[in-house]
């Protein structure tokens, strides 16, 4: 049992909270301000976190890249969100690509489109998965009906593929190069058996971009339409095999996409308990302090209670990722990574709520930045979901009934 | 007799006020929730449509010209406004108190005779109120005797013929832009002074916030306009103010804005917050009987069924409490003869509903997915309204050391004068 | 017309119950605190005199000579008496219940006559109903027809005179130690029966459940028992019964045991439940202003104080929607004139009050401290009281399908013949 | 970061879940459902633990014992409590005293108790603290009231002190040898200042064992009241120095008080989800399985939740304690043993009630075992209470204080 980082982890981790408080705080309130959702990117600040390694941390370095493991990923991750939740995941967004290049990409993919991506510091990546009418059907797909899931249409046309339909809440929509877009090649059969990813670069003739979509919080990361009108995609960019897209996708077994959120969610408490206390500290009344409160201190303790255990959860989880990457297959069953995102979503929610009570309001005002953590929170109550939360025990419980049948098997 | 019967009228009226919201307030709604919260302007003919429903004046006694509503009437309709749009609401319910305030208790028959007539027959004319600068930990004390050290931040110099200059800014007043008449609560060298001063008056200037611009609070940390109507900005320099318009020698406490006189006031600002939860829990019932998910419409799924009965069992529970208490703020018999204990009911109303409807807006976000947090979709702005019932104007943390009082039986000194 | 009084003959019986309870059922329940739940045995005096203040017979109509109560003063009653001891409020509720829907439904103008006089005339003949087995999962089902598996653990064989003859043995019947009447219902070759059966028949031993035994329940499972009276195991060994105690020629589904008849049912059950939330909330806060710690009474701490705060505003929101549940059982036509919604305000009612009353209850128990979990002192068993409330005889989960059925409008088919 | 054990704690983990299978889940419920609470107790548990060396586990190795560290006592508690959380507690109750022989007692101290604790297999011990009007005054004494906190007497008499009073609700009290008791020995100034501890053997005269507390869970573990009637002491069983109460009991830093509840609810809560997940899995209605429905799938993924963040939290704690023993000046400031304490009570309530829904009663029957872990958490719901919660806050406030104060005298 150990609990503390390396002398490698620590460097990453002292790193981005240099960067957060020196560079990403300052402009997180500006940017999340501004109304017009297609105006709150920063190029300058994704730039210079491109310098620091930020958005190629992940990337093996065998390719090239910083090749850091999910535990600094956790931790660079939960730093960078303790100035911007948005900003952090603006970086962290890119590292799934490493994960899943890493799993289920050819030689001449990596070939073509990481050197790109290491070499341009601007080129970032999304993946398109959800569309108006398929949310929780493409995580649950209900047994067999060819209905559920995602439409989003691809049909073979020599050495292309003509892409038909709409993507939407696709996360760097608007500012992505490159996007991993989950398209269905047999319409006539489920979701598993007829789906194939595709590769497409934004410049793909016949592909654009539509609306930017207003979000409450998360202001910074932008989540655009995706729409696709007879787009041309070489056959070169399909990802595994044809109508294997689901298999594709879950080559990545890091279970990084649910920690992602987990260490995020980890950084925007760690910054919501900073802010509370100072106020208990700092703030007093009648020669009392906040703090000295009894109904104060109690909201801190329940604070503090859940980012401890929070922390706790998340950076075990990201061992046991690391451990599952190396190997381990007993880690690799884990489904540790679903539970943890699960509970990142009681703590956000409740330490951001926390924090604006401790806060308060008066005369219809609010604390500008107690009230924006409270938007970022409610802005990836996604994460958490139902579906999120059930799956896992269906995967636990068909394991026990497989465990049992096997059993029932043996004389 | 115990007996839940409404009235015909009671009926009727909220019948109409429900129509009114679908006809008007719902259009016009969902056209504003596009825009920035400071930015939202409600057309002038909604605001003569109500006045004509009589919903400026519904809680002036009929002597007076109003409505002459009960406290239950009141809450029913401030529940039905807040469902099609909380900000209209909170204006027409503001004015309405506000109303019978000022005409019912605080104006000399003069000085009522001066300014009824005016009130009465001009539908848009509404009111605000500019008091002391308060602060969150104004209401944060228990078992204790209360100081209050919020200042007002315009002050009145008296002039040599007995009119008032006054002079300062104040942030944040709710109804300020439509407001055509303004309590003001100023700070003389003796003491507080009320005075009723119209907009238009020579010396003050009422602004629109800048949602960009951030402006210190009372605490001096930046803060931001959050609640649930219209607010502004008030601007007098050297606004001359004549003597006649003096409504009161010291400070004016409102009812529900706390204190004692709260626990027992129509719930009126916890009618407007279950309003807030209906509209969430309506449009989340909507969503799950129409969209289809798992091969059926997600309301059949039993996490989201859950939800749904959880949400309309509050919403119901919250009714009947903050009804109960309306009712009770009517009858104050009642608790001389048994029939309700002796509580702040008020207080309970308030604190239940608040933690209720917060609930029940987190869970309709949740049930609409993304769609739950777009500013250009309604859900996200209940979400944001739930929560401002929940802290502000008393949060329930204070609410909740008020109604402990109660139950202790602690009896506060009575604070210096001048105490909001 | 909106009104919160109660009649005067409502305050009496308040008033009158809860003497009876100061006097008589506390001290007694202090003493049967000290013993194990399965050995407490009320005095037979407290049946005499509970029954005759009416408290056996409330809720027979005062034609059948009951005392004919509305369902409102029925929970005001339930309430008071759990206040003092919620084995004997679930006891005299049991009888009350079971009364009304034997003499006032299932029997003939013949049965009634020969069984109204006994009934009536001793204090001490109380009720019980022997049905089908069931387990938790009967009504975990939620949009989708009822299949019901529960089978009668007790057989009835028809005569060749017309008699029946039981056989079978059935564990926790509520009331068995003290019914002189008990309703059994029993498998037939060709469907169940439902048969009245004294208590002194031959061939059917009552037995009290050895506390140490666990028999098995329906499940398989080990179970003890675990509800809120008392309750006992019916052996029937070749127990013949005349052909005239015949009662229903099909199963009897008792309405507050779920099913469609509990959403309109009258909340007896959740005014008990409120009662054991108030008997722990009492207990607490008379704790709270007694016991000093950090200097001052603890009441005056702000975590207590808050706590209590919250207990007291759950309390009163319950009771606010039993009462409102309670008229809305008696009064059909407010949900046609639009006074009250559309929904089934028993189960909301239970919902509510179970989930409020469990929290209240492990509150009051962590202001006592160590003193909370002592199994000679009450509190430990109002946290325990509350636990079945909230899970059993249609647990919260259920009632939460069923209420998000009545939300979207699902109309489930009609179960098989038989089903309870 | 490496969140596995080693072999040694492996083998420890490995021994105490095969003697709560073993042992004592099998006696478990049947004392529990004595009645009888002087009844419940069972000395052959105690001896077969004893003699694997649960009892003497923390002892460290120069006096003979094994001297585990505190991951693998924590790792013993929980698998222990699995079985049963009081007779967990009946060996664990034992090691707080070598933590604490460790800090305060002197080499003759050590020398007179220690051989005998390792020698006899009965030899239990308790420490008194609370008194009929002393509960959160103790550990939350207010400022300078003399009349706050514990009262029980101690009077000097030559080489002796009169011991006069009565203690209550002390666990072991009924089956200890050997006590740790808190006296007053100046009664008029307060606790911090006028407090004395002192060891008092079972057999000491005027000192006797009042009732057994009639608790409603943790039967196997009794309660009881001592009381001192001019009980004789030696001097030389004084901790630390006379007036230094306080300071005596405060020089064990481990943090295992906190520690030893979070870890032994973190036992209850596992075997809590154990019963779960067999009766979702193994009962079935209709040809359905009790785990195919949602609203089961949803409690059994907040019961997994909460027990893999309480996991990860007490496992970490365990280490940061460790670390603190060896001198790691930071985690000696950690006050995470009671931020831990406090969140493994929230999980501890929720997952046995959790438990207590997917069982279900019907007919006013419900569960047996369910029920017992029901009984049990509510029975521990003083750990974790307000003083538990409000008491880590203030010493973080103060610290802050501490620190703007230093920096506001800096130039």
């Amino acid at each position: 049992m150990d609990f503390s980082l390396n002398e490698e982890q620590r460097a990453w981790q002292m790193k981005a909270r240099r960067f957060a408080e020196e560079e990403i705080r300052p402009i997180s309130l500006q940017r999340d301000q501004i109304t017009d959702p297609f105006a709150t990117f920063d190029w300058d600040i994704i730039r210079k976190g491109s310098a620091l390694g930020f958005r190629t941390a992940a990337v093996p370095k065998r390719w090239g890249g910083y090749g850091v493991d999910i535990v600094t990923q956790a931790v660079v991750m939960a730093e960078l969100a303790r100035g911007d939740a948005a900003m952090s995941k603006a970086f962290s967004q890119c590292w799934k690509w490493s994960h899943l290049i890493a799993a289920s990409c050819t030689p001449d993919q990596q070939e073509r489109f990481l050197k790109t991506f290491l070499a341009d510091d601007t080129y970032l990546l999304g993946a398109g998965i959800t569309e108006p009418n398929a949310g929780s059907d493409n995580r649950l797909p209900p047994g067999n009906d060819p209905k559920a899931g995602y439409r989003l249409r691809a049909e073979r046309d020599g050495d292309h593929w003509i892409l038909n339909g709409v993507k939407s809440f696709i996360a760097h929509g608007s500012v992505g190069k490159l996007f991993f877009v989950y398209t269905r090649t047999n319409p006539n059969v489920n979701l598993k058996e007829g789906s194939t990813l595709f590769l497409v670069p934004r410049d793909t003739p016949g592909f654009r971009i539509g609306k930017v979509f207003n979000k409450i919080g998360w202001r910074f990361y932008q989540n655009a339409e995706l729409i696709f009108e007879n787009a041309r995609v070489p056959h070169a960019n399909v990802i595994g095999e044809v109508n294997g897209g689901a298999k594709a996708g879950s080559g990545e077994t890091s279970g990084f996409g649910e920690l992602e959120l987990a260490a995020n969610a980890l950084g925007v408490c760690d910054s919501a308990l900073e802010m509370a206390m100072q106020r208990a500290h700092a703030r007093a009344r009648g020669g009392e302090r906040l703090g000295d409160q009894q109904f104060i201190q109690l909201k801190l303790s329940e604070m503090h209670v859940l980012i401890e255990a929070l922390r706790s959860f998340v950076m075990r989880t990201a061992w046991e990722r690391d451990r599952a990457a190396q190997g381990d297959a007993a880690m690799r069953e884990s489904v540790n990574a679903d539970f943890v995102m699960s509970f990142s979503r009681t703590a956000l929610d409740r330490i951001t709520e926390l924090n604006m009570e401790i806060h308060g309001t008066a005369d219809g005002t609010a604390n500008v930045q107690a009230e924006k953590l409270f938007r970022d929170a409610i802005t990836s109550h996604v994460a958490g979901d139902i579906v999120q939360r059930i799956t896992p025990i269906q995967r636990l419980l068909a394991r026990m009934r497989a465990q049992s049948a096997l059993a029932a098997a043996r004389p | 007799m115990y007996d839940l019967h409404l009235t015909a009228e009671q009926v009727e009226m909220r019948e109409a006020v429900r129509d009114f919201v679908a006809r008007e307030i719902k259009p016009m709604a969902a056209e504003l929730d596009r825009r920035e919260e400071l930015q939202r302007q409600f057309p002038p003919a909604l605001f003569d449509q109500a006045s004509q429903l009589g919903l400026r004046t519904l809680g002036l006694p009929a002597e007076f010209g109003g409505a002459g509503a009960d406290s239950l009437t009141i809450c029913i309709v401030a529940e039905e406004l807040a469902v099609g749009d909380v900000g209209v609401a909170a204006m027409l319910t503001e004015t309405s108190t506000l109303a019978r305030l000022l005409f019912d208790g605080m104006l000399s028959d003069e000085q009522r005779a001066q300014w009824m007539p005016e009130f009465l027959s001009d539908h848009r004319c509404h009111l605000a109120f500019a008091g002391p600068d308060s602060e969150p930990s104004d209401d944060w004390f228990y078992h204790r005797p209360f100081v209050a050290d919020g200042r007002c931040p315009i002050s009145a110099l008296k002039a040599a013929n007995g009119d008032w200059l006054l002079n300062g800014v104040q942030n944040f007043v709710p109804n300020a832009p439509v407001a055509k008449l303004i309590i003001v609560e100023a700070a003389a060298a003796d003491g507080p002074r009320t005075l009723l001063v119209a907009c238009n008056t020579r010396g003050l200037e009422v602004r629109a916030h800048d949602p960009a611009s951030r402006n210190p609070g009372a605490d001096g940390e930046p803060v931001f306009a959050w609640n649930n109507g219209t607010s502004g900005q008030l601007v007098f320099r050297d606004c001359r103010v004549p003597a006649k318009n003096l409504i009161a020698s010291a400070g004016t406490r409102l009812p529900d804005r706390g204190g004692k006189a709260a626990d027992r006031a129509p719930p009126h600002r916890a009618a407007m917050n279950l309003g807030v939860g209906r509209a969430a829990y309506e449009a989340a019932l909507e969503y799950a009987k129409l969209r289809v998910q798992g091969g059926r419409r997600i309301i059949e799924h039993q996490a989201i069924g859950t939800m749904l009965a959880e949400m309309v069992a509050r919403l119901e529970t919250a009714r009947s409490v903050i009804w109960q208490a309306a009712w009770a703020a009517d009858h104050a018999d009642a608790y001389a003869d048994g029939s309700l204990p002796h509580l702040p009911h008020a207080t309970i109303a308030r604190i239940m509903t608040a933690e209720f409807v917060h609930k029940v807006t987190l869970d309709a976000a949740q049930i609409f997915g993304g769609s739950g947090v777009m500013r250009d979709l309604p859900m996200q702005k209940h979400v944001r309204a739930g929560m401002i019932f929940l802290h502000s104007n008393v949060s329930n943390s204070a609410a909740k050391f008020r109604l402990a009082e109660a139950v202790a039986g602690y009896e506060r000194p009575s604070p210096a004068a001048g105490g909001r």
